[in-house]
């Protein structure tokens, strides 16, 4: 098997550099890569693009980033929950590409898949669809949609092996196995890190060709954004 | 005049046996909890979850296990998690059929309006714009009138778009009203509110045809 | 919980008529619903076009279907191993496009993930691209593809429930999870039914949501195509 | 003269540490067998198997796990199951870095003819139109000539087309090929093959540099 582990998040994050593009998986704050955004803020890189479903809190995921001011567009779905993200963006400091949440999902698995380009139907007739190819298919009208080209993806999940087969668990699975998929080079963060052999082959979410780097995360805040109880 | 719960619980008739259905944020998700006896639902939450249930009990909430608006939530049996490629090929294909959301501001033709005020804070569109484009039925939850009074019935939007022409109907504090043949055509009243009240409530064309009976909660 | 337990495969294939077109899962005899197979070979229908990466051979799977001449046209990406399919393709009674493997699976993702046609490098330049369009993506070419539009999909599992959820087992996937999102109706057939809550949520391959009918199968045969051991 | 096992022999000593494989049916399959010390690679099978292992013991040949040539084979540890647009999503997205197969013919250009012979009945092409249009690197294990002596290696193929333009390098039972700037370069020769029988036997293009070494097998 080929082995993909690599020692720690620094060593993961060889080759990381200012004006990249990179790709974040999570949900709100379910399943991001919080190791790998923490040892991002270290890091002395800027002019960033970022893909990632939402922006993080002002204090937590990718609103670090943004507090660092190592962003220079964002490429999201949904981004409220962040005062900083809302002041740089107002400023105009902060580029915002914003994209349905499916399209957005979608364009990550085409990038990963081979697929240059495909049609849907989401944000037609909407601003969304400005400046791009629209068509009718059997009476529906819908918009032509691109890959990205992200360098690195980074992800988080739940179980991975040394070979990079990941198994991710409950809601934070999400965007992460896309752009895991989609990264030149893909970064998987896991909560638990086991041996080949340890993981029902049946059973794994994101096979290990897609991961580059693979390496075990330590200290995860996990933080609940919404707390509802019965 | 109907409250949020009413507005939830009067949707909620809307719901048919076998039916996978979507509910946004605010209203929608209300929805939920006044779904009538021997009509089986599934709850689809965009980020990635099927046979989505109540919250959880206080000290089993899992930052693992969340919906589409942050909040923790539980799976019930027979429930399945996957990815939001796999979420979102639900909703395009139109597996899910019906989505419940809200909206700033609806139109005669259909086309819906609730994510982007000019010159305010924009937050995004999450997944409104697939969930419009693709769902066969949309019901839209929604205040008839703004703060100041205004209708938010139009005969346009006024407001950036979210879908074109895909609003089949809409319930109201005010009446349930459907949307069809560029008009709104006025179904039912909410209790104690008069046929007059929603005219005047409403900008866009409102079609009224006979007796218009009053809502049954 | 949406109940989607029909009692037998009578029941499970209620509205089939000839002219349909059908989506069946399967590779080579690998994962092939052999109970619908069974059944429809014994319904009077006919004019039949049949979705399949395989056809079969000459007495077992889709071959039992050509035996009773009830397939008009295949559409599949491999057709061998079968006389009466080469008997019938070579005197014209059989239509037959072959369609490239990938491309193949990727328009049955499409046909339920409701994308109406994707750009794939496959077949560009050869007779597959014939009468297509083609177009230039980062100076490579690409060919547009569509999605299907199937009445049924006929697909098999290993476990299901009663919810419809799927899991399927070893390379028995293949085709089955795709074309279970494709089909107006999707009709599973199963190894083993069981009960909601039997499967782990995270570990569903295909989601009940896509499937409209499931019950549990009998007298899996199973066949081997090439038995090679060491 | 290289015989089937030596074509694969040979080939093998291409593969590259880290790299993700996949072997089409024949002489690539034989590749498998030889790979070199200290290499680590992973064999991906496109029906829907990563991590392919040798064909089972007999007795523990399961029905549901064979390779792409529907032989019954094994999983390894650490290896994966998918669907099929998954592991052509592999193929597509050029995560497999190297793609074996068969040829009726290649042309200088890279051309590829390997699935159709026109009044013949034709089988199908499998994956193999998704794996020349998409794979970095491509090596086409083929025998020098048909069974009447003419020349697979042509100017421009006379068979429909599998794929255009791709095919990188060619092992044959007489010759280890380059193909580029519409040429065939002659590498190696097979031991006990002199340049003139391979210049003979090559209908295209063959671009002869320098001392041309014996392969090393």
């Amino acid at each position: 098997m080929i082995n993909k582990v690599v020692k720690n998040v620094e060593e993961a994050l060889e080759g990381v550099a200012s004006g990249m593009e990179f790709m974040l998986g999570g949900f709100g704050l379910c399943g991001i890569p919080e190791n790998c955004i923490s040892e991002l803020v270290k890091r002395e890189i800027s002019d960033l693009t970022c893909i990632s479903n939402n922006a993080g809190v002002d204090d937590f995921g990718l609103g670090q980033l943004l507090q660092k001011r190592q962003i220079k567009k964002m490429i999201s779905s949904y981004v409220g929950e962040n005062d900083e993200f809302e002041r740089q963006m107002l400023s105009g400091e902060l580029e915002v590409d914003l994209i349905p949440q499916g399209t957005l999902a979608e364009r990550c698995r085409a990038t990963g898949a081979g697929i240059p380009a495909f049609y849907t139907p989401a944000g037609y007739g909407t601003e969304v669809a400005e400046g791009k190819e629209t068509r009718d298919f059997k009476g529906k009208m819908h918009v032509l949609e691109h890959a990205f080209n992200p360098e690195f993806a980074f992800v988080k999940a739940w179980k991975g092996d040394t070979a990079g087969n990941l198994i991710f668990k409950g809601t934070a699975r999400n965007f992460n196995p896309m752009m895991a998929m989609a990264g030149k080079i893909t970064v998987a963060e896991v909560e638990e890190l086991v041996e080949v052999g340890e993981l029902d082959p049946n059973q794994i979410h994101t096979p290990g060709i897609f991961v580059q780097r693979i390496f075990q995360g330590k200290d995860y805040e996990k933080r609940i954004e919404q707390r509802t109880v019965r | 005049m109907l409250d949020k719960n009413q507005i939830a619980q009067r949707i909620a008739q809307e719901l048919q046996n076998k039916w996978y259905v979507n509910l946004g944020i605010g209203i929608p998700t209300l929805v939920a909890n006044y779904i009538p006896k021997g009509i089986d639902v599934e709850f689809q939450s965009e980020n990635g979850l099927l046979g989505m249930g109540p919250f959880p009990i206080e000290g089993t909430e899992d930052a693992d296990m969340i919906n589409a608006g942050k909040q923790t939530v539980t799976i019930l049996d027979g429930g399945s998690l996957f990815d939001s490629a796999m979420s979102f090929a639900m909703i395009r294909g139109q597996h899910v059929q019906l989505t419940v959301l809200g909206a700033m501001e609806v139109a005669q033709n259909g086309d819906i309006a609730n994510w982007k005020i000019p010159g305010r804070m924009v937050k995004g569109m999450g997944g409104a714009m697939d969930l419009v484009a693709s769902a066969e039925n949309i019901i839209v939850a929604m205040m008839h009138t703004n703060k100041r009074g205004e209708s938010k019935i139009l005969k346009e939007c006024s407001l950036p778009l979210t879908g074109v022409g895909c609003v089949k109907k809409i319930v109201t504090n005010l009446a349930v009203l459907d949307v069809r043949d560029n008009s709104f055509y006025l179904l039912e009243r909410a209790p104690g509110v008069s046929v007059e009240e929603i005219q005047q409530a409403t900008e866009g064309n409102l079609i009224v045809e006979g007796e218009i009976p009053e809502m049954k909660l």
